[in-house]
């Protein structure tokens, strides 16, 4: 078998499974979930064999491992789709592979694999808790297993399908399947508590939103194919001809460059998968579906896949852009909207009430970060901070998953009717969860880039060094982001874990089974050792101690192996950083060590009407519904059904259908009565005739028909004999 | 020339043919004459012998069942059987009214007939059968056909709505058992490559019980409820079917059943025991013909106390527990293992005997094991919890106040 | 005639009496005894024929199966009189069908050249139990047709028991 | 030493026989009756050629056996197929005489 196949074999099992759940085991829970998670453990067992082989080849990003297949026949060309493995997709996979197996094992815990089934639960809604009766009699309200436990395993295998088919790809249209199956997956998943009405305006908004983008996307790749006749990446991007001649031709609209054009086209896509403003409104809501769905999807790979497409196409992005020149249209509106996004998501993330709510903005802008760090050309830094985005980020999530269902168990057990997400019904679980609660320190503390031993630190770093050395107003955009991240992280963290419990629930809090803490803790490991692999050379003290390897591996990407843009040490950037992260989290404990109300916020007061704009998420939502949503369905109800459907095309479809209903009279009584029917009549008596009188040789009786035979067969047989043929 | 010591049987016969043929008798007669006699004095043997397995039956079960058993008539009530046959005798022959008569009487003589049809071709000793037939077995089932057909005779011949539903039954457990029957009997077969009697039992220097024992415990209780004994009798479940299709029968006619179930059930014995205990095979019996006789009724008379064990022993099926345990196990394992031990052996041809007798005593063992645990999980999903009983039993400790529950009105 | 040909005349005439006897004899019950009697009469000539084989198999598989079989259906189907006349209405045509084609098959078969060579004892020579056994699975013989011929037993098996099955609320 | 001849006979009158039962019985199983004959008959010529054939080339021969044996297969499932559907038309019908069965006519 050559290397090739295994690449090819890499998104097949979770496919498989999928289908397997689908057909044959969507009633068996244990089956199923055995089923996906063998499946995605041997998609990572792959992904694990290519990336101990990439370690240790040459020059892959020269010669990246490579296979292709003939798909569709375009005239007398084929559309060819295949796999690719260079050091990008390397680095993808190994996160991609971690993160989703460590994923899918969490689900076995966080939907109750192994609980009793609740009576008043059905599909479609969350579990509700199920009674069960101890050994003396007393009634126990324990969590329950998911109704739809089967569905869930076989939709996130068809998503790790999706994303294994993203990454290893060779080629733009594949991506884009990939890509959609992940949109698709993403809204069933999304929607997967079906029957709450939020969760189906989440799925519906998540899903129409990133639409946009994906039109703009589709017209990109359109308009590329057209230009290159291919939409494979070492055709294109690997290219620096084809480069070149998309750099320099005009297109027809506002004076770029079809490479900028493009650039600007794919860039919408991401900015609607990745969440970017103004498309960022989906991600928030989409936080109703299952938490291992928002840590998966919404975290850890889905949107990542939009920063992926944005580094895979790096080169295009920047076609002839050198580093020192002014940044190209694309990186121009990356650079912008990225570090905007990072500030703004950061600053609604600082006024949320709902743990995972916290965490998406989070996400938001931390996907920013990575989208301005492209914008300005810092190629590695980006896919860096990714890598350990994905890894400290499914951490999060999962451990507030955790944080979730510890708090459910207390309110199966108090009785009480809270919202078990509300941070502020929280507090003091340190001791309840200490598990959880040691491995959400940990994502939390990489997420706000506590110095030198998080992974988080190292790629911020980097990046907000690129930024210092190239571009000011985003470095002071990303830094006060970053101010801000480490002080909603520490909100957070006060909030949830220290203090006292603000609630008797919390007080009640338990720590979760160990196939949920396990997973905590083998990603808790990557959210520290991940950033090991990247810690610049030239960095005080500990420089030089691991060899850069991420930056030597990842940069051959672009050619410029070691030669880095930012190889000089500048203390300002380091300080900045460590400063906004320590201040931040300093001042986060500062302020909510004296949180006791569970209603009111302690800084709502001191910030006033700032306070309810973040609140609100700057009204972006009603803006949205007042200027898009509302105009749409007028235009829809009144314009499209009442004016043009109904009166318009209905009455000339009227007018059309009495002149034919006339036309067709006429035939009928000039042409069809007499001429035809009278012909057909006539053959059919004629018929009834004839067959009146043979009916006699069909008696229906068996032995008649056998007589007839014989009789007959004696008579040919006469025939013959007499003129000597027998 | 044999010594009459070794060989009376053989020797009778030669004496016979030679005085025959010194009266000037044609050798076409003389072959006539000699099958004649055979035929004759095996038949009657057969039927005697009954009479004495009569008796042991009857003691034996009179002693499994903690009684005394016949003891009255002769010493050890040894002429019990034979008081039994002149009772029989003096009976009156009774044909129903309604009655088709003549399968109501062709019915009695032609079970009797099938069952000592068997007897033509079981080779007794090294020199004496009845035909040396080269597709033995196949008649031995043939036979049974014949059986099978007097009972539907019976039974219909009577007029009578339990004998009719009573033979059906009958008919239906027959040839249900003789597929599994028929599988596992091809076992010897393959092993040694002939239908013929004679050289099944010629070709057993191992017992074909030793290497293929399960196939010969299905044929063993597929050929209890071939002959329809305990705890396959239900074609006579009193409770059910009063006397199944024997029901109208009375006096010798009944008599001739009777004789015919006994004589089946020693049929099959011998049947089983020259299958697979190695028939006349022993030491000494190539060189004296004569102690195949008793090697071979020694190993039948152990099949048939087996089968008496049986008989007092277990408690009857229930029909559909008859059919099920055919169907679902004894067919396809008979079939299974038939085509496994085939396969096997085919490897094992030419190789050293011991490895080969190991080698199948092995399959067996994993076949009766993988039996055993698809047996037992399919036991486990149907086991039904026992209910409780809802109303309490009308026990003394129940009844504490009798006027309660009104016993005491 | 030696005792062969008396044995076969004597059986011959046995066979076509009892053949005649099922067609006439009127309760189905009698007209499957002496379809018995018949088979048993065809093994007969088949030991005649030294195929104790084919006797055998005869007696297996006619007596030992479709006669039970045809009895147990004859039961089954009792409820229906037998009082009705046994014959169709074109018995009279079907006699001079079946007469005719009877005359036909003795007059071209007893015309035939080489049909009065005397049938001589094979011997145990001509045993053809082995070669048959061999043709039946050798793939330059009759390996297929026989296959064929336990995918057909199988088929009509199932067939036969579906056919038969009674489904829920046939019964009118 | 029976000439050839007679056993073609038996098997053409046996044939006939079997022939007039299948044109004229009214009852179903008689029919199916009739056909077994008409089998059996065709087996005695196939045994009958063949101990002829074996007889003539001196060795044994096995083609009129297999066709024999090829008829007995046939005939069993014939007669199982047959029974099955005689008890099928018998459970709809009530009436296992074929006159009766005319849904057919025309």
């Amino acid at each position: 078998m050559p290397f090739e196949t295994l690449i090819w074999l890499l998104p097949l099992p979770p496919l498989l499974a999928f289908f397997l759940i689908m057909t044959f085991a969507h009633r068996r829970n244990g089956l199923s979930h055995g089923l996906a998670i063998g499946a995605v453990s041997l998609s990572w067992l792959g992904s694990m064999v290519v990336f101990g082989r990439a370690l240790q080849t040459e020059h892959l990003a020269e010669h990246p491992w490579h296979a292709v297949l003939n798909w569709i026949p375009t005239g007398d060309a084929w559309f060819q789709i295949g796999v690719q493995v260079d050091p990008l997709t390397v680095v993808t996979l190994f996160f991609v592979a971690w993160t989703i197996l460590m994923i899918f094992i969490y689900s076995v815990g966080y939907h109750n694999y192994g609980q009793p089934r609740g009576m008043q639960d059905r599909p479609g809604l969350p579990p509700q808790g199920a009674e069960v009766k101890d050994t003396h009699g007393h009634l126990h309200r324990v969590p329950s297993i998911e109704p739809m436990y089967a569905r869930f395993f076989a939709l996130v295998s068809l998503f790790a399908f999706a994303m294994y088919l993203l990454v290893v790809s060779d080629n733009l249209l594949t991506l884009y399947i990939g890509w959609e199956v992940m949109g698709l997956c993403s809204y069933l998943l999304i929607g997967f508590w079906y029957a709450k009405e939020s969760a189906r305006n989440a799925a519906v908004k998540a899903f129409l939103t990133t639409r946009i983008g994906d039109v703009f996307m589709l017209l990109g790749l359109a308009a590329l194919y057209t230009l290159t006749g291919s939409l494979n990446y070492r055709v294109i991007l690997n290219n620096p001809q084809v480069l070149e001649i998309l750099a320099s031709t005009a297109s027809p609209i506002a004076g770029l460059s079809w490479a900028a054009l493009i650039g600007l086209l794919l860039f919408a896509g991401t900015v609607g998968k990745s969440a970017q403003f103004p498309l960022h409104v989906w991600l928030p809501d989409a936080m109703e579906g299952p938490t291992p769905v928002s840590a998966m999807i919404h975290a850890a790979t889905m949107v990542s896949a939009g920063v992926y497409l944005m580094i895979r196409f790096f080169p295009l992005l920047s076609a002839g852009w050198m580093p020192g020149d002014p940044l190209t249209p694309p990186m121009a509106a990356m650079a912008f909207i990225g570090a905007f996004t990072a500030l703004f998501a950061a600053t609604i993330g600082l006024a949320q009430r709902d743990i995972k709510r916290v965490l998406a903005y989070s996400t938001i802008s931390q996907l920013g970060y990575m989208i301005a760090a492209l914008g300005i050309g810092a190629y590695v830094a980006a896919t860096f901070h990714l890598v350990t985005h994905a890894f400290f980020k499914a951490l999060l999530f999962l451990a507030s998953g955790s944080v979730i269902h510890g708090m459910e168990h207390g309110v199966y057990h108090t009785g009480e009717h809270l919202d078990a997400q509300d941070m502020f019904n929280m507090g003091g679980l340190r001791h309840k969860m200490p598990l959880t609660f040691w491995t959400f320190l940990v994502g939390g503390l990489s997420l706000a880039g506590f110095p030198l031993i998080t992974a988080g630190f190292w790629s911020k770093d980097e990046i907000l060094t690129a930024a210092f050395q190239s571009n000011l107003p985003v470095f002071i955009t990303l830094g006060v982001a970053a101010l801000l991240t480490a002080f909603y992280t520490m909100r957070q963290l006060t909030l949830v874990f220290l203090g006292q419990p603000r609630t008797a629930a919390a007080a009640q809090a338990h720590e979760s089974r160990p196939v949920m803490t396990l997973p905590l803790a083998i990603l808790a490991v990557f959210a520290v050792t991940a950033g090991w692999v990247g810690i610049p050379a030239y960095f005080p003290l500990v420089g030089g101690m691991l060899p850069n390897w991420f930056e030597i591996f990842v940069g051959s990407m672009l050619g410029h192996v070691g030669e880095g843009t930012h190889a000089i040490f500048t203390p300002t950037p380091l300080m900045i950083s460590v400063l906004a992260s320590l201040g931040g989290l300093f001042l986060g404990w500062w302020v909510y060590q004296s949180q006791h109300d569970r209603v009111q916020d302690v800084l709502a007061k001191p910030l006033g009407g700032l306070y309810r704009l973040w609140q609100n998420k700057y009204y972006l939502d009603e803006l949205y519904h007042a200027v898009f949503i509302r105009p749409a369905l007028w235009v829809a109800e009144v314009f499209t059904y009442h004016w043009l459907d109904r009166k318009l095309i209905d009455g000339i479809l009227h007018g059309v259908g009495r002149l034919g209903l006339m036309v067709g009279h006429g035939f009928r009584e000039l042409i069809d009565r007499p001429l035809i029917n009278g012909a057909g009549d006539a053959l059919a008596e004629g018929t009834r005739e004839v067959g009146a009188r043979l009916r006699v040789l069909q008696p229906g009786r068996l032995q008649v028909y056998l007589l007839i035979a014989l009789v007959g067969i004696l008579l040919i047989g006469l025939v013959l004999f007499s003129i000597g043929m027998v | 020339m044999t010594a009459f010591w070794q060989d009376p049987i053989t020797f009778l016969r030669l004496w016979l043919e030679n005085l025959l043929l010194s009266w000037g008798v044609s050798e076409r007669w003389v072959l006539l004459i000699r099958y004649a006699v055979g035929a004759i004095l095996l038949a009657t043997a057969a039927l005697l012998f009954v009479i004495l397995q009569l008796w042991l039956e009857r003691k034996l079960i009179g002693r499994l069942q903690d009684r005394l058993g016949p003891n009255r008539v002769g010493p050890w009530g040894l002429l019990q059987p034979i008081a039994d046959v002149l009772k029989i005798f003096t009976k009156e022959h009774i044909t129903p009214a309604g009655a088709d008569r003549v399968p109501f009487n062709l019915a009695p003589v032609l079970s009797v007939a099938a069952a000592l049809m068997v007897w033509a071709v079981i080779p007794f000793s090294a020199t004496v059968f009845g035909a040396d037939l080269n597709v033995g077995i196949l008649y031995l089932l043939a036979v049974g056909a014949v059986g099978e057909i007097a009972i539907i005779l019976a039974g219909w011949g009577s007029n009578n709505k339990y004998a009719l539903l009573g033979a059906l039954r009958t008919v239906a457990q027959l040839i249900s058992y003789s597929v599994p029957m028929t599988l596992s009997a091809l076992v010897p077969v393959m092993f040694s490559g002939s239908l013929n009697l004679n050289a099944i039992t010629r070709a057993q220097e191992v017992w074909f019980i030793v290497l293929a024992p399960l196939p010969a415990l299905i044929f063993f209780v597929a050929s209890v409820a071939e002959v329809g004994r305990a705890p396959f009798d239900l074609p006579e479940a009193e409770s059910e079917l009063v006397a199944g299709y024997s029901v109208e029968y009375s006096g010798l006619k009944f008599g001739f059943f009777y004789v015919a179930e006994f004589l089946k059930a020693f049929t099959v014995s011998l049947i089983f025991a020259v299958l697979f205990l190695g028939g006349w095979r022993g030491p000494g019996a190539e060189a004296y013909p004569v102690l195949g006789f008793v090697y071979l009724f020694l190993k039948s008379g152990a099949v048939y106390l087996l089968m008496i064990l049986f008989r007092g022993t277990l408690p009857r099926f229930r029909i559909d527990q008859v059919m099920d345990l055919n169907w679902k196990v004894f067919t396809p394992l008979a079939l299974i293992l038939l085509m496994v031990i085939a396969l096997v052996d085919y490897f094992l041809r030419g190789g050293l005997p011991l490895v080969r007798v190991l080698v199948l005593l092995g399959v067996n063992t994993l076949a009766y094991i993988v039996l055993d645990r698809l047996l037992s999980s399919r036991e486990r999903v149907r086991r039904q919890p026992v209910a409780q009983p809802v109303r309490p039993v009308a026990r003394p400790e129940n009844l504490i106040n009798p006027t309660e529950t009104g016993v005491a009105s | 005639m030696n005792v062969l040909q008396w044995v076969f005349v004597i059986t011959a005439f046995l066979t076509v009496g009892a053949a005649v006897m099922m067609v006439l004899s009127r309760r189905m019950m009698h007209a499957a005894l002496w379809l018995a009697v018949a088979l048993l009469g065809v093994g007969v000539i088949f030991i005649t024929l030294e195929a104790s084989f084919f006797a055998i198999v005869q007696l297996l598989v006619y007596i030992g199966a479709i006669l039970i079989l045809i009895v147990f259906a004859i039961m089954l189907t009792q409820r229906t009189d037998e009082s009705g006349p046994r014959l169709n209405a074109y018995a009279w045509a079907a006699a001079g069908v079946a007469a005719l084609i009877g005359a036909i098959l003795t007059f071209s078969m007893a015309g035939w050249m080489l049909g009065n060579t005397g049938l001589l004892e094979l011997g145990p020579a001509f045993d053809a139990i082995l070669p048959l056994g061999q043709a039946l699975v050798d793939t330059e013989g009759f390996a297929v047709p026989f296959e064929v011929a336990s995918v057909l037993l199988l088929a009509a098996l199932i067939g036969a028991i579906y056919i038969a099955f009674e489904r829920k609320g046939e019964r009118s | 030493m029976i000439p050839l001849t007679w056993y073609l006979i038996l098997s053409a009158v046996l044939f006939s026989i079997g022939l007039f039962a299948v044109l004229a019985r009214r009852h179903a199983i008689a029919i199916l009756m009739g056909v077994e004959l008409m089998l059996n008959a065709v087996n005695i010529n196939l045994l009958a050629f063949w101990h002829y054939w074996s007889q003539v080339r001196g060795a044994p021969q096995v083609n009129g056996m297999v066709f024999a044996a090829m008829v007995f297969v046939l005939a069993a499932a014939e007669t199982a197929v047959a029974l099955a559907l005689i008890i099928s038309a018998y459970r709809r019908h009530h009436t296992v005489v074929v006159d009766e069965m005319t849904l057919l006519k025309g």
